[in-house]
């Protein structure tokens, strides 16, 4: 049976994506040496450079996210593959500057290595690089160790807040710390109802029940723990932000942002049903939501289910949240 | 005494054989609660090495590891990447033959670099389940000549490998599972296994 | 077998959808009188108004285009239900303005039954309103007479051009004009790989074999005639860009704007190595292709295929669709 | 004669035949071409209908169509509202009764109403197939009297549904199907089917 995809030779998947990306999104974003997606109009090298690196197959993340006011660069790998260590270690050379470079690292095994091999070597030739770990996946228990806990869709905001404070002029030591606290203030659980196909091998991954769904599921289909017969709407928000208030420990008189990522086929429908539900219940703990999103920001192929991501925000993060940004996927 | 021609066919039996159980290690990544994609990363990493020559051990084995770091992506790139790397670094200069000590440093040499890229051991349900008893078995059995070493690096693999079945995965995309990752073998240590088989076969 | 979605009672879908639009994009729009979705803050009373109606389940369409610089009202009826006339009609009571109203009506029978009853009554009442129906979708073929063209997800980019063309303070007669010569050098064509489920009732809609896709699929799940084997992305591409350059007339240095409208389960990647291929076809005729955009406008559930939008531009249209736009689902 | 109350009944008795059949009404629409929901919006309908009351049938008619058009959607809605509509428009004033004249008046109003809404005929494949040759029946058996006049407006009903069969599609969202919307049954003229049937057990 073909993949019901429209694909081409499955081997340029990540080529011919990114190809689309920077002609679609021409006045925002180009390519440049292949796997590098960088900004049309490149920030002032006054000011810190930040970078990404991950696997494809999550579109829009992570190169949706490149442009003024948040990624100056995200370095792509294949399918649900980190990019190798020298193609980082090249783009951190590209964006060498005095300012310095915040690398932001997603917690998956792949991407850590390639990421601190990249900083080894980088910081052996002198350039200024501090690297920002996020591992908000709370799906292992909200007392995992840090390094035991995946990075999912929460790196987004993330992305936000440090790409303001560049943009603003901050100072590498300053952008870190303002996005460590933000780090630290924001949780993430998954949920999954259907699998999906790896679009090279045309592979099922994470095949569930029919009448099952999977709360922590990670975001390439890696099992969570957390399986259950299909819950409403209501019932699997409220399910689901319990824990993400206890992590983030936000409570009344807080801000927080409330964020739903759609990662694949579950409908905007839903995810604003579910958001609807979610923030009702921050509400009426006399917590003060903020604008938020729902939508799909960071995907897993075809899967149907969702990401709840809550952040805590001190008022400078609410602020860098608003300041502007032009990426192709996030706009503000 | 191992020649740089027959390392070469060891290398390209590896690769044979991998393709043609690449379903199988995808396979065994989904059912481990990985994402269904280890088959096509380490073929991947083969198509790659393919376009690496050299004419001795020590640059051959840096070329192999370009190929690697340069075309191609992933967790199993990264740490095969680290492996030749270290083989390549413990190579004696300009060797075109290594005797069994020499062999011997180069696998521990492999082995040394990639532990520095990964934390994982024995009972992490890795690949390293499978390397580190082959290295070992490897290098005990010097005295025994070249063919006898990889026989029983071989042998230790596969060993290794069986014994992740019965692992809980703290290491890679299925650290998650938990208990559930208990049961299905580790796809990157039925790839190193198979690799470690074709490389005895080879030397037969 | 549960339905694999996250929602409650079914009869409630649309009431919490709204909802949570209004809860998630509080800055930006929020919900009057159960089914109409407004702006947070109205625009000045001397512009036209710009108000459209449809079924609900095609989110973010249509209500995630009332915003700044688009859309001043979306009248919501049901799941893949025309609002009654009854609710279009308050909602012109509601714009009523001495520069007017403009409609924009998608062609389906439901929404121009509404709509015709709705402007009836609305002039009867001295309102002053137009409406311009969109019928842009090409697969009943490029000659077929415009009553029988459905309206797709064109309307987005029509809701851009004739709403930053009423924040610049033109009159209805000029809107009418620039909104209509739009319209007419438009196409959409769109394609299915899979079927998907009413959320309601639970019922398969537009189920396809598994080896299949179908080029002319409607948008809600009507059948276009157009089955084939499934093809790859890029002769998928090819087959659709070239009705459309013959519907929209676009020629060797004309510019023009191409949009890949996702309508439920197809991913982002596939979006885009669609939208290079397509992208790359104009260009070797000689179209200048202005930014465009990939993602999911107008969706259909949870099915897999999507749209592919073609504008021809007059200078005039290529710089509304510039001009600041700030819904919730589309920012310029 | 025809009372209110037994209006009333008939009304009730088609929402209960409707409800049983919302599953295949709306397999029907899917079948076709369409969106699948002919079910859920003529269920819905007659569940708005269900909140309308009135002493007479003026009122009565006139309550029915503001409960469709203001708590109903979708293409169903609109047009019953209009068939409601006109019934409204031509019950005398004030009557709590009909004969068989004002009854075939009421028909013929709605029939009126209902096509100036759409522009469908029949042989457009729609529910108009069952309602033209319903209330033309009906009307032509006024000198038989009320329950001859809905016994003859059913049969004609599932006549003119049945026909629908072999049309081809040029209303609604079956239009594009072309060719292939021949062969299943139009799902608007077979609820409609239903509703006169039921009328007709209603008053026999
Ligand atoms: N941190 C790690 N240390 C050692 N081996 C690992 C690690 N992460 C993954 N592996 C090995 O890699 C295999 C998965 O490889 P692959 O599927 O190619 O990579 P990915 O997890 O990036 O999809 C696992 O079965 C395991 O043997
Ligand atoms: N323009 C029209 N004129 C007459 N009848 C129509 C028209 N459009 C649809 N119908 C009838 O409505 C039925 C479909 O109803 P329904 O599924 O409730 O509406 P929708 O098409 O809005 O989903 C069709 O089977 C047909 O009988
Ligand atoms: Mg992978
Ligand atoms: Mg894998
Ligand atoms: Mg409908
Ligand atoms: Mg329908």
């Amino acid at each position: 049976m073909a993949m019901k995809k429209f694909i081409n030779d499955p081997a340029n998947l990540t080529k011919e994506l990114l190809e689309g990306l920077a002609l679609c999104y021409s006045g925002r974003v180009k390519l440049v040496n292949e796997k590098i997606v960088v900004r049309t109009t490149p920030k002032d090298e006054s000011k810190v450079a930040i970078i990404t690196l991950g696997g494809a197959g999550h579109e829009p993340a992570l190169s949706g996210f490149v442009g003024e006011g948040m990624l100056d660069a995200s370095v792509v790998g294949d399918i649900f593959a980190a990019p190798g260590a020298p193609k980082v270690l090249e783009t951190l050379r590209m964006f060498k500057r005095e300012a310095g470079i915040l690398l932001v690292t997603l917690n998956h095994a792949g991407d850590r290595m390639s990421a601190s091999k990249a900083l080894r070597d980088a910081q052996k030739e002198g350039i200024k690089v501090v690297e920002i770990v996020t591992h908000e996946d709370i799906s292992a228990g909200v007392d995992t160790p840090i390094d035991d806990k995946r990075g999912l869709a929460g790196c987004i905001p993330l992305y936000k807040v440090v790409g303001a404070a560049a943009e603003a002029g901050k100072s590498l030591e300053e952008i870190v710390e303002i996005g460590e606290r933000f780090n630290g203030q924001m949780a993430t659980l998954a949920v999954a109802m259907t699998g999906c196909t790896h679009p090279q091998n045309g592979g099922a991954i994470a095949v569930l029940p029919d009448d099952e769904m999977e709360i922590g599921m990670g975001q390439h289909g890696e099992a969570g723990g957390g399986r259950t017969k299909i819950l409403s709407a209501d019932e699997t928000a409220a399910r689901m932000i319990a824990p993400l208030v206890q992590a983030t420990g936000v409570k009344a008189g807080d801000t927080a942002l409330l964020i739903i990522n759609g990662v694949g086929a579950t409908t905007l429908m839903e995810m604003l049903i579910v958001y609807r539900k979610a923030a009702q219940i921050l509400a009426a703990k006399g917590v003060h939501v903020t604008p938020g999103a729902c939508g799909e920001y960071l995907t897993v192929q075809e899967m149907a289910g969702f990401q709840m991501i809550l952040c805590k925000l001190d008022p400078d993060h609410a602020d860098y949240l608003k300041a502007k940004a032009r990426s192709p996927y996030w706009t503000a | 005494m191992l020649t740089i021609q027959k390392f070469k066919t060891m290398i390209a039996a590896a690769g044979v054989d991998i393709r043609a159980e690449e379903k199988s290690f995808s396979e065994l990544d989904a059912a481990s609660g990985g994402d269904g994609d280890h088959g096509t990363a380490i073929v991947t990493a083969f198509n790659a090495m393919q376009k690496a020559d050299g004419a001795e051990f020590k640059g051959y084995l840096k070329a192999l590891t370009d190929a690697l770091q340069n075309e191609a992506c992933g967790s199993t790139s990264t740490l095969y990447g680290a492996w030749l790397q270290g083989m390549s670094d413990a190579a004696p200069e300009g060797a075109s033959e290594l005797d069994a000590a020499a062999l011997a440093a180069v696998f521990k040499g492999g082995l040394d670099e990639i532990g520095f890229t990964t934390k994982a051991r024995v009972g992490d349900k890795t690949l390293m389940d499978a390397l580190i008893p082959a290295t070992e078995a490897l290098v005990a059995a010097q005295a025994e000549g070249v063919p006898a070493m990889l026989r029983q690096g071989a042998e230790a693999a596969a060993k290794g490998s069986d014994a992740t079945c019965a692992m809980r995965a703290r290491f890679g995309r299925a650290k998650n599972l938990g208990e559930r990752s208990i049961g299905p073998r580790d796809a990157g240590s039925a790839s190193m296994a198979c690799i470690f088989k074709a490389f005895a076969k080879t030397v037969m």
